[in-house]
Order: structure tokens, then sequence, then C-alpha cells
């Protein structure tokens, strides 16, 4: 139970998988989907332990006062607040409307809805005498008929297309069209447009999501740039020391970094013109042949080391990701 | 209990081939319903269409010849509809009003055709116009040029200037009555016929992706004029099934070099069990990992183990696990303390049990720290900066990179060089090698990195299979030993004309 | 400590100074050097030159804004190209952050065609984007089936049968050309995998210039129309197609960035052979 | 907001510059709220992106459909209205939903490693990801990187490059299959590198340091333009946008 399911799991998984490549025939199309989607959901589960792992190591840090603890801090708080915007306040873009925000009635006014005989725009939807309202108002009236204006909605369902007489069956490719009745909120909810007036409900879905927008674009995406730019230091750092004419291996590697450093900026083109070479020439030589030779010889092995490693845990010999030899 | 796991291979390996017979019977058979099929149709075609009613307008005809063909390999999703242009389709018809006219270019003398084409725009798009010329002394009209749809006139200068009026000319306009063709679909021969698409007028080949095997259908195809005038109904459709294949012909070769490779693998394990004394050729970078170690303990700093930043559905973080296992080990028996932070949850959690099972395997479970592997965060520069924080507070003295690296592999190994520790590095990703390379004291290259827990461990099913990947390199270097003769032999191509064919042969068995 | 002794000793810090200044010193007075496009990119330049207006492009953006600086501005070359053209583009994204950058290129694109040709070109007809779906290659084969099942709605929601544009695209049959640019996994190997070897489309890949060498063999097999790679791959892009932009300005510092480098090492080895020297000399003392 | 989302960049992004000097606290805290962020980020994507879609969403669809088995769905097809039943469950939708209940279970049992007496039961899960994941792999690399390389080797060696001339690009192909022979005998594991074969090796490993070293050079293109994205950043956005503005 403890190692001969997981064994016989791995082994199905993998057979499933290799098999699936040469059977065109159902299930085996979609079964790799299937199997894919699966683990997925079992590996995004999987995070609440690493987030626990997270918390349990830093809040001891905190407790019992470790060296830098006020930095695990910062770690807990951002990983809370940021994980709270995320599942509470989604992550795909969406558009927030304050009733009370005149130049966003506007822009909601020229929405188009889609409803099943073609598209509205919610101006339609205001009363005879709403251009003597103010935009506030408006706002207000749009906001009170939330719920109560109903509009008709395209809804697809899948369906099997079969014909109420069996002999007669229909396959059509398009999908059978469904009225759904929604009322105004919800339809434009589905078009990720949220409407709200200071109810509380809407106020922290909006600055939740806000939030996560916020840190995402300036924080996140700025930590996660420059950590990466980090490598335009190492990389120089790195080449000054390991470039050494040591032994001829070291001297081939300097080289071949040399020439087509010189040829992938500008300067090689001068410089090529000047001794009379077409050094992005040269460069794109090099790389063609051989560095492709030593590419494909390194990817041949890869494929090779990776398939018996494949083969062993498909076959139940290798073991050691569950602890056993 | 492993031969049987060999025969269970093969077993599975016949199992495959049964459907691969029993399917081309099925297309055979197949092949013969729609020749029938397409003679009633001919048959139908042939008989004498009834005499149009007594309108201004003629009806448009539909195309004749329809073949319905299942498309390979797609598990029986889509029929290929194909027909022979409708007889309205493309139409030659001698533009009645032609005028020449003898003019001076350029001082030379050429002839003007000009045309004009209103009684024929009617019912009928022009696609082009051929012009055909009567020169004098020649018997017949040739064809000198042709014109685009948009023309109406033709300059023609290779003319005797003393006999310029004796030329005669014709204009033929290529017309077209059809603008679209349209295929219809049922699943019995009276219908009701449904639209499954469109084809402009050039295309006559369909694919119809909305067919389930097994079921027979039937297709008409009906030409539509400008106007949007259908074409005759009535006739008889084609009729075309799709097959569900059992197996992809068209992967026979993965197919069977998946076999040879896994022939060669699964029969170095038997053999290495007999015989488990395998030399295995030295690996720098793993006859160093007990000093690294060592070399922790005398300093009394720990050691930092990094299987990648993928998850476990990759399998060189299983390598890097496998030998993290053993690394563990060595740890726990020179109790120096190994940190194992991980970039994913089920990487932690496997790293657990492994680091868990080692301490074990080694005598100490009481020296097992859960807390020290830990999870970090599955972001890659996330990662990156926790683990760079990481080392320059514990100034780890041997640090281990064994997994799927990418950008970040450069900001750990630099860093960990920075603070003075032993590297071992190893990954399969390629473009990360480099990197490693010039900046760790010891780099698994690629392949090494799975063959490095057969060397650690000297385990006989490991050490085998090492031995049948090799099996495998050889073979494609005998492969690659043929070609570069053949390709020397091919710079004499009159005396050695088949070498280039033989690479040409080889080089299709290894297509997908 | 004499002057060897400290280049053999040199601090790596100095080393990160200098590529600092080589680096932010052209970005703030450019200098202009001439860029001269290489056969990879001149080959997908003239690919989609031969292609007839009115063709789909499908452009696939995967990457996010860490590879920004370096694959955004190709993409908004191509894109410019395709709609200059008036070839139909239709983006997409495997990565998440993906949709948001294709969604930005083709509002600058649609802007420059604007103030260049004095087009106005309409979301849903001209171009449109389909935003981010999960599942790496399987959306890449799904495509093939059928591109509104794959995508039911676009990046903002709408349902795809109203985006006009896109029935005329159901699946890759009526798709002319495939765009990847991809900063790693999944990414160009993917397209080439699924939609270019399995339903012979042709493929042009973006890549970072880290990944390009790795990527050389399906450019050389012919299973991607073009390889462009990096900043420079974009700068030439640009040069082609007479836009320059933020790549072309980028190669200045690159550029400099590079002949540091290139200083650096040399003055690392000729220290390594003088230090030889010293060695042996001091050997022969010894003696 | 957006000025002080560009100072927060900014400062951020020289706390991580700061680590090229040494480590400090600016660093140390840019570093920690990283580690927080990314994790939050990514506890938030799994959400929204895989537990959502693939089995909680899914799960909910079910009851929907559920809910309209015997909805009449009317439908115009070709002229004729035709009345079809509203959803019905034929084999492999059925299954789809049925096998569901997988990666439920798989996944509770994953969370039962919180529990020591049943941490055993998260093997299941990583039993199915790594079988999953084997099987791809090797289908996926057998392609890619075995059948198509050679396949990529296996043409005509004589070459007329437009681009380096037939001689060149002959030679360049000699020296290909050459290259990858030596490379792949380096990878030889069962045989010592002694002799000829040794020999062989060598060459083999000078092919693959060329083949590093032009990566390698290749790649500082790349790692620049990523510093010059931030620094342009850094002058035009943070330094001229809102400081100097």
């Amino acid at each position: 139970m403890k190692y001969r399911v997981p064994i016989l799991i791995t082994m199905i998984a993998g057979f499933i998988m290799i098999i699936r490549e040469f059977i065109p025939h159902e299930p085996f199309d979609r079964i790799d989907n299937w199997l894919q989607d699966w683990y997925m959901v079992v590996a995004a589960f999987a995070i609440v332990l690493g987030i626990e792992s997270l918390l349990h190591l830093h809040s001891r840090k905190i407790s019992f006062k470790r060296k830098d603890w006020q930095y695990s801090v910062v770690l807990i708080v951002s990983l809370l607040l940021m994980s709270i915007a995320g599942i509470f306040g989604g992550i795909e873009d969406k558009t927030f409307l304050d009733m009370d925000n005149p130049t966003q009635i506007t822009e909601l006014l020229a929405t188009e809805i889609d409803t099943i005989d073609g598209k509205r725009t919610v101006a339609q939807m205001l009363p005879a005498d709403a251009s003597a309202m103010s935009e506030q108002e408006q706002g207000a009236y749009i906001y009170s008929q939330l719920k109560t204006i109903t509009v008709e909605v395209e809804d697809k369902i899948k369906v099997s297309t079969r014909h109420p007489d069996p002999k007669r069956k229909y396959t059509i490719p398009a999908l059978y069209l469904d009225r759904k009745q929604l009322s105004l909120k919800q339809a434009l909810k589905r078009q990720q447009i949220i409407l709200h007036r200071g109810g509380l409900g809407y106020l922290l879905k909006f600055y939740l999501f806000g939030g996560f927008q916020f840190s995402y674009q300036y924080i996140y995406t700025s930590l996660m740039g420059t950590m990466f730019s980090l490598l335009a230091f190492f990389v120089a750092s790195a080449a000054y020391r390991a470039f050494k004419a040591r032994t001829l291996e070291a001297t081939l590697l300097l080289l071949a970094a040399f020439f087509v450093m010189i040829g992938r900026v500008t300067f090689g083109t001068i410089l090529g013109n000047v001794i009379g070479l077409d050094i992005p020439q040269i460069t794109d030589w090099i790389m063609n042949y051989p560095v492709t030779a030593g590419q494909k010889a390194i990817m041949i092995g890869i494929a090779l080391g990776l398939i018996s490693t494949s083969l062993r845990i498909i076959l139940g010999i290798e073991k050691s990701y569950l602890g056993r030899e | 209990m492993d031969m049987r796991r060999s025969l269970l291979c093969l077993v599975l390996f016949l199992f495959l081939l049964v459907p691969l017979w029993a399917q081309e019977e099925a297309v055979q058979g197949d092949e013969q319903t729609q020749e029938q099929v397409q003679e009633e149709t001919q048959a139908e075609a042939d008989s004498p269409p009834a005499p149009p009613a007594m309108v201004a307008k003629k009806p448009v005809l539909s195309p004749l010849k329809i073949a319905v063909n299942d498309s390979p390999d797609d598990n029986g999703k889509a029929l290929i509809v194909e027909w022979d242009h409708s007889p309205d389709a493309i139409k030659h018809r001698t533009v009645k009003t032609v005028d020449v006219q003898q003019e001076v270019v350029n001082s030379q003398t050429v002839n003007t055709v000009s045309w004009t084409t209103d009684s024929l725009t009617k019912n009928f798009r022009i696609l082009g116009y051929e012009i055909m010329r009567q020169a004098p002394g020649e018997g017949e009209y040739n064809k000198i040029a042709t014109a685009f749809a948009d023309q109406t006139s033709y300059v023609d200068a290779d003319i005797d200037p003393g006999e310029s009026a004796a030329y005669s000319y014709k204009v033929v306009a290529h017309i077209t009555r059809i603008a679209l063709y349209e295929i219809l679909r049922s699943e019995n021969t009276q219908g009701p016929f449904i639209s499954v698409g469109m084809n402009p007028m050039k295309k006559t080949r369909f694919t119809d992706s909305g067919v389930e095997p097994g079921h027979p259908f039937y297709y008409k195809v009906i030409a539509i004029d400008k106007d949007g005038e259908r074409s005759d109904e009535s006739l008889a459709p084609a009729k075309g099934m799709s097959h569900a294949q059992w197996f992809s012909m068209n992967k026979l070769n993965i197919f069977i070099i998946l076999g040879l490779l896994s022939f060669f693998i699964i029969y170095s394990i038997e053999r290495a069990k007999k015989d488990p004394d395998l030399y295995i050729r030295p690996i720098a970078g793993l006859a160093a990992v007990e000093e690294a170690i060592g070399r922790s303990t005398e300093m009394g700093k720990p050691t930092l183990f990094i299987s990648g930043i993928m998850d476990m559905d990759d399998v060189q973080t299983i390598a890097g696990i496998t030998i993290l296992g053993q690394v563990a080990k060595m740890c726990a028996e020179y109790d120096t303390p190994i940190l194992v932070p991980t970039c994913r949850s089920v990487v932690m959690t496997t790293a657990q049990e492994v680091v868990r099972e080692a301490y074990l395997k080694a005598g100490r479970p009481d020296a097992f720290k859960q807390d020290n592997v830990w999870y970090m965060t599955d972001d890659q520069f996330g990662f990156a900066a926790g683990v760079d924080g990481l080392i320059l507070r514990e100034r780890p003295s041997a640090v281990f990179l064994l997994g799927r690296f990418y950008a970040e592999s450069l900001i750990l190994a630099e860093t960990g060089n920075y603070v003075g520790a032993i590297q071992i590095a190893g990954t399969a990703e390629p473009s990360q090698l480099p990197f490693f390379v010039t900046a760790c004291d010891y780099t698994l290259l690629g392949e090494e990195l799975f063959a490095a827990s057969a060397y650690l461990s000297r385990d006989p099913y490991e050490v085998g299979s090492l031995k049948g990947q090799d099996w495998g390199k050889l073979t494609i270097m005998l492969l690659l030993c043929v070609l570069l003769v053949l390709g020397i032999l091919s710079f004499w191509p009159d005396s050695f004309a088949f070498s280039l064919d033989v690479i040409r042969f080889l080089g299709n068995l290894f297509k997908i | 400590m004499n002057l060897l002794d400290r280049l053999i000793k040199l601090d790596r810090r100095i080393i990160f100074l200098l590529i600092f200044l080589a680096v932010g010193i052209p970005l703030i007075a450019p200098i202009g050097l001439p860029v001269e496009p290489s056969q990879p990119i001149e080959s997908g330049y003239d690919f989609i030159e031969e292609m007839p207006p009115g063709s789909f492009v499908l452009v696939s953006y995967d990457y996010d804004p860490s590879a920004r600086p370096e694959l955004y501005p190709m993409g908004l070359a191509i894109i410019k190209h395709l709609m200059g053209r008036g070839i139909k583009v239709v983006t997409m994204a495997l990565w998440p952050a993906g949709a948001k950058l294709a969604e930005e290129a083709l509002n600058e694109s649609v802007q420059y065609i604007k103030d260049t040709q004095g087009r106005e070109l309409e979301y849903g007809r001209d171009y449109a984007n389909l935003g981010f779906m999960a599942g790496n290659q399987i959306v890449i084969v799904s495509l093939g089936k059928s591109v509104s099942k794959t995508f039911p709605n676009d990046f903002y929601g709408t349902p795809i049968e109203n985006i006009n544009i896109l029935n005329g695209m159901k699946n890759y049959s009526n798709i002319d050309l495939i765009v990847t640019i991809s900063a790693g996994d999944p990414g160009v190997p993917y397209w080439v995998m699924y939609a270019g070897d399995a339903y012979d489309k042709p493929v042009i890949g973006g890549c970072t210039a880290v990944s390009a060498p790795q990527l050389y063999p399906y450019f050389a097999n012919k299973q991607l129309v073009s390889l462009i790679g990096g900043l420079k791959g974009a700068a030439e892009y640009e040069t082609l197609i007479k836009a320059p932009g933020k790549a072309s300005k980028g190669m200045d510092s690159q550029s400099i960035a590079h002949l540091t480098i290139i200083l650096l090492i040399i003055v690392g080895n000729i220290t390594f052979f003088l230090d030889k020297q010293r060695l042996k000399r001091l050997k022969r003392r010894m003696k | 907001m957006e000025t002080i989302g560009i100072w927060l960049g900014a400062l951020l992004t020289l706390c991580i510059f700061s680590f090229l000097y040494k480590d400090n606290p600016f660093y140390k805290f840019a570093e920690h709220m990283f580690v927080g962020v990314s994790a939050g980020y990514w506890m938030g994507t799994y959400f929204h992106n895989t537990i959502y879609p693939k089995l909680i969403g899914k799960i909910g669809h079910f009851f929907w459909e559920l809910a309209h088995k015997n909805a009449m769905v009317v439908a115009n097809v070709n002229g004729e209205t035709v009345r079809v039943q509203g959803i019905s469950f034929d084999f492999i939708h059925t299954l789809e939903y049925v096998l569901l209940i997988i990666p439920l279970v798989f996944s509770v049992l994953m969370l039962m490693r919180i529990f020591p007496r049943f941490s055993w039961m998260s093997r299941y899960g990583v039993s199915l990801m790594v079988g999953t994941g084997a099987g791809l792999f090797l289908i996926g690399y057998l392609k890619s990187n075995v059948i198509q390389q050679v396949a990529g080797l296996l043409k005509p060696v004589v070459e007329h490059s437009a681009e380096y001339g037939t001689t060149w690009a002959t030679v360049g192909n000699l020296i290909l299959i050459v290259g990858t022979i030596a490379g792949l005998s380096y990878f030889f594991f069962s045989k010592a590198h002694k002799g000829a074969f040794g020999v062989m090796t060598k060459v083999g490993i000078y092919f693959l340091m060329v083949s590093f070293g032009a990566a390698f050079g290749y790649t500082i293109m790349a790692r620049i333009s990523l510093l010059i994205g931030r620094l342009d950043f850094l002058i035009n956005t943070w330094l001229l946008g809102t400081i100097f503005g």
C-alpha cells in the first residue's frame, strides 16, 4: 500500500502516456489531457503544503527572535496579503466602475451587452427622460436597476445532438444556443465589468483586485526584472574569471565566445570591414556547423539518458522518488 | 520477476501490432464502398439532364463527380470531400466585338486589339482572356497571350509591319457562373442535407471535421452563382465513412525506434543483473562529491542542495532527487547539515521523504530535521533571490545544483562561487550548461546527470541501463558513420550515384 | 601590491561598476551605430513581404514582463510589419502575463499604422487578442482542431463568435503563419513540434538571445521560417521595416557593453600570461 | 497611484542592485518581500488557473448540466426547426465527469501529508505526476531530440548554400557529422576514454567546449538587454518621468 500502489500508479500513468501517442482512437486521444489536468490539480493543491512550510519556518523564526527575524515578518505579511488578494480579488483583468463617478458612467453607457437579438447598450436601458438626469443620477438609476433589469444573454451549452427521432441523427458542428435570463449585474460581470456604489463587498473586491494588480505590476515585476538583470553583471564577472587560456579546452571555450560576441554586435561588422573578414558571417558559420554539432551531441545524449530514466521509472525499477533505492 | 517485466513489454508491443492489421483490412473494405457510390453517381451523370424549363436564365449545374475519402490518422474525425468542377465553372466564349487598330508606337508598327464584353458580364464572372491570332500564311488561330479580367486591350508588337492589316484576331473569354461551392451532408441518402461549409470557386477540396467515425455520411456539392442561385440538389450523393484508427501508421517509425531503444535498455539491465561488475568511466564531478561534503564537515559549514526549479513531473528533477538521496546519506554519515530549499511544493514533500530515508539508512534518524527541507516559492527569480540570500548568510562550503535550471543558473552559481563553495552542478538543459561550466568547479554535462545516480549507487539496474544508453548512442554513431562515408562518396556523383538515394532513403526513415 | 596583483585579484565589484557604466551611459547619450540585417531575420521579413494582404497570422506571446526588454521590440516590429501589409493579426499567449503585452503591442502598432499610413485599424476586423490559455502544448494542439473551442472568449471576455476576424479563422487551415515570441518553455520548440511539424504550418520564432543557439537547429532544419534572436534580431527587423525603435537604441548599449567584456577578457588573459611568466621566473630563481 | 508604483518599483530595483555591493538590510528586505509576494502570486494563479477551471469549476458545471438535462433546445437547422433534448450524458461526456473524482481524491491524499501518520499517502499524487511526466518526456524527447536531430543530419553532404558557398557549406556539413559522432563518443560510459577512442572523446569535448563558448557569447547580449530594460526604467521612467518630469 505504501510503495506498491504508488509504483503501480506510476506504471499505469506512464504506459498510458506512451501508448496514447500511437493510438488516435478515443478515449486515448484525450486521455493525455485528462492525466495532465489531474496532476496539475494535484500539484496546485500541494502549494498549500508549501505555503504551510514557509509559514511554519518563518513564524518560528519570529517567535524565537532568531537573527533577522524582522525580515520574516515582511515575508509573512507580503505572502498573506498577496495570496488573499490573488484568491479573493481574482487575477483576471477587470473593470471596476464607480457609479458615483461621472466619467465612468459615460464609459458604461457606451458599453455594449450581447443579447440573443444583437447588441444593446446600457444607455438603451435607461428610462425615456434620462437625458434630463445628471450623470450621477443616471448612475444611481442604473445601480438601483441592476438586479431588476434582466437581459438575455447567449449561453453556450455543450449538447450532444441527438435528434428526437433516433433514426435521424444530426451531427452539427455548431453548438446549440441557450437563452439565459440574467440580471444586468450578472451580465456585466460576465464581461468582467464590476459596478459598485460603495457597497462593502464591492469595495473589498475592488481593493483586493487593485492591490493584486498593483503589487503584480510594480512590486513583482520590478523585483523579477531586476533579479533577472543581475545576470548582466554575473556574465561579465564569470567571463573575466573563467575565460583564460589555461588549457586547450578553455582556449576553445574562450575563442568561440570571443568570436560570437564580436559577431553579434555592430562593432563586429566594422572591425570585419577593417581587416577584410565578414565576421558576422563567420559567426553564423560557427553557429551553424561546429556549434550545432556540439548541441546535437548534447541533445541526443540527454534524450537517451532521459528515455532510459523514464523507462526505469515506468517499469518500476527507479523508486528513489519514493525514498527507496 | 524482472524477466516477467520484459515479457510484459514484449506482449504489450505485440498487442499494439494486432490492431494494425485489423485496421488495414477495414480501410480496404471502405475503398470498395466508395467506388460503388462513385459509380452510381457517374451513372446518374451520364443520363441526359432534364430539358431546362422555359426561363430566361439557365439553371446552374452542379459538380458531377464527387469523391469522399477518410483523412488518415485523426481518429475518424474528418472526411475529405473532393469534386470535379461544375460544367458551369469554367467556360470559354469568344468575344464578338473585337476591334483591331494599326498604330505606330516609338517608330514601331503594332496592332492594338481592343474588345468589349457587355453581353458576357450579365450572368458570368470573367476570369481572364486569351488572345488568339491568325498571321498571314498561318492556317489557324494561335494563342499569343493572356489578359487579366479587367483588361480590355492588348498591344501586339510581334508583327510584320508591311502586312499588319492582314493579321486577324480572336479573343476568348474564360468565364464562370459559379461564385461558391456549398458542401451538404446528411446521414442518409434521402436527407435532409445540411450545409457544412462553403468553398470559393477555385477550391475543389473540403475537409469536413464534424463527422463521427463508423457512420456513413452522404455528401452533395452544389454550385452557387453570383446572384445566389443554387444548382440542382437532386443528384445522387456520394458516400463516405471515416474510421477511427487504433494505430497511427504514420508513427510506425517512432514506434520501432522506441521499441529498439527500450530493447537495448531492458536487455542491458537483464545482462547487468547476471554480471554486476560493469565498468563505468570516471565522472570528475561525482568523484568530488565525497571531498566536497568532507570539506563542509571540516569547516563546520552546511551543504546546500538544489534539485532544479521544475516540478516532479520533470525527469531531471527526479534525477536530481535521486542524487539527493545519496548526498544526504553521505551528509548524515559525516554529520553535516544539508539544506534543501525547493521551488515546488511537491518537490519539497518528495525531498523530505528522500532525505528522511537517507538519514534512516545512515543509522541517524534523530539527526534529520524536516525544517532543513523547505519550500521557498514557485517563482523562478523569487527562488533565486531567496537562495542567494541563503548562500550569503549560511556560507555553505559545498553547493549542489542538480536538476533543470533556467536563467537563474548563473545567479546561483556566481553567488556560490563568491562565498568560495565547492560547486558541483549538473543539468540537462543545454542552454544553461555554458554557465555551469564557467562558474562551477565540476559540471555534469547533460546525460551525465542521469548517469550520476548509477555512478554513485553502483546499482546493477542503473548501471545496466547506462549500458543500454551506450548501445543507443553506438547505433546512432554507426548510422552517422554510414552517412559520412556516403557523403564523401557523393563527391563523385558519377561513380556513386546510389549514395544520394541511400541518404534520401535513410532520411525518410526518420521523417516524422 | 603592484598593478598585476591587483588585476589578478580584481574585485568583482569593479567589473560590476564597469558594466553598469557601459550600459547606462549610451542610454543617456545615444551614439547611433549602424545595424546590418542577417539572413535568419531577412528570411522572415521576406516571407511576410510575400504574403498576400488579408492573410491570417497568429502571434503567440510566450513570455512575461521579465523578458520584456529583450522580446517586446521584436514582437512590436513584426506586428507593425504585418499590419502595415494589411495582414490580419490575431494574438494569444501561452504565458499568463503574455496577453497583456500582446495588447500593448497591438495598440502601439495600430497607432503606428495610423501615424504612418493614415489607416484606422479596427479591433475585431483587422486584429484581435485571444488572451491567455493555460495548457501549453495542449493549447497548441487543440487550436488545430478549433480556435473557438480552445479560446471561447477573447482577452476582453467577448465570446469569439462576436469577433468578426475569428469567424474566418477556424483552425490551422486558415492560419497562414504562426509567430511565437518566447522566453522559454512553453515556447518555440512546442510550436515547432505541435503546430509546425504536426500541421505543416510555417513558424517564425522569436526568442531571447540565450536560447537562440539552442533553437538554431530548428532554423537549420527549416522547421522555422525565421529565428529572431534577442535585441539584435529586433534591431535588424526594425531596420528592415525602416522603423527604428527601442531595439536600435539598445544596440548602442549592447555594443559598448560587449566591448567592455571583450576588453575585460583580454585584460584577464594578459594578466594570466604575465603571472605565468612571473611564476616561471620565480621558479628559475628558486633553483 | 502610478507615481507611487514607479517609486516603489525603482526603490526595490535599487535594493536588489545593492546586493552586488554586499549583503545588506535593503537586499534582505527586498528578498523576503520577493519570496512572499511571489509565493502569494503563484498561490492565486494556481487557484484561478488550475484548481478552479480544472476541478471546482468543472464540478459546478456538472451540476448545472444535470439541472438542464431535460431542457429542450430549439434550433434552426437549414430552415427546419429541430427540437433536441438539452444535454445527453453520452459515454465519454459522463466519463469525463466521473473521472473528476481522481484528481479530487489524489489532492486530498496529497494534503494528508499534514498528518505525519498519513504522510505516506501523498506519494500517490507524486507518483501520478512522476508517471505522467515520465511518459510525456519519454515520447517528447524521443521525437524532438533523437529522431528530429538525426533526421536533420540525414541530408546530402554536398550543399549549395547561397550564404557560405558550396565549399564552406560542404565542409560545414562534414564537420557537423564528425562533430556529432565525436561529441556522442564523449558520453560513452561503459568504455574507458583511452587510446584511439580517447582521442575521439577528446575531439568530442572540444566540440562541446566550442558550443558552450559560443552559447555563452551569444547569451551575453540577452543579459545586457535585460539590464538595459531596468536602467531604462530607472532613467527614463523614474528619474526623468517622476522626479525631473
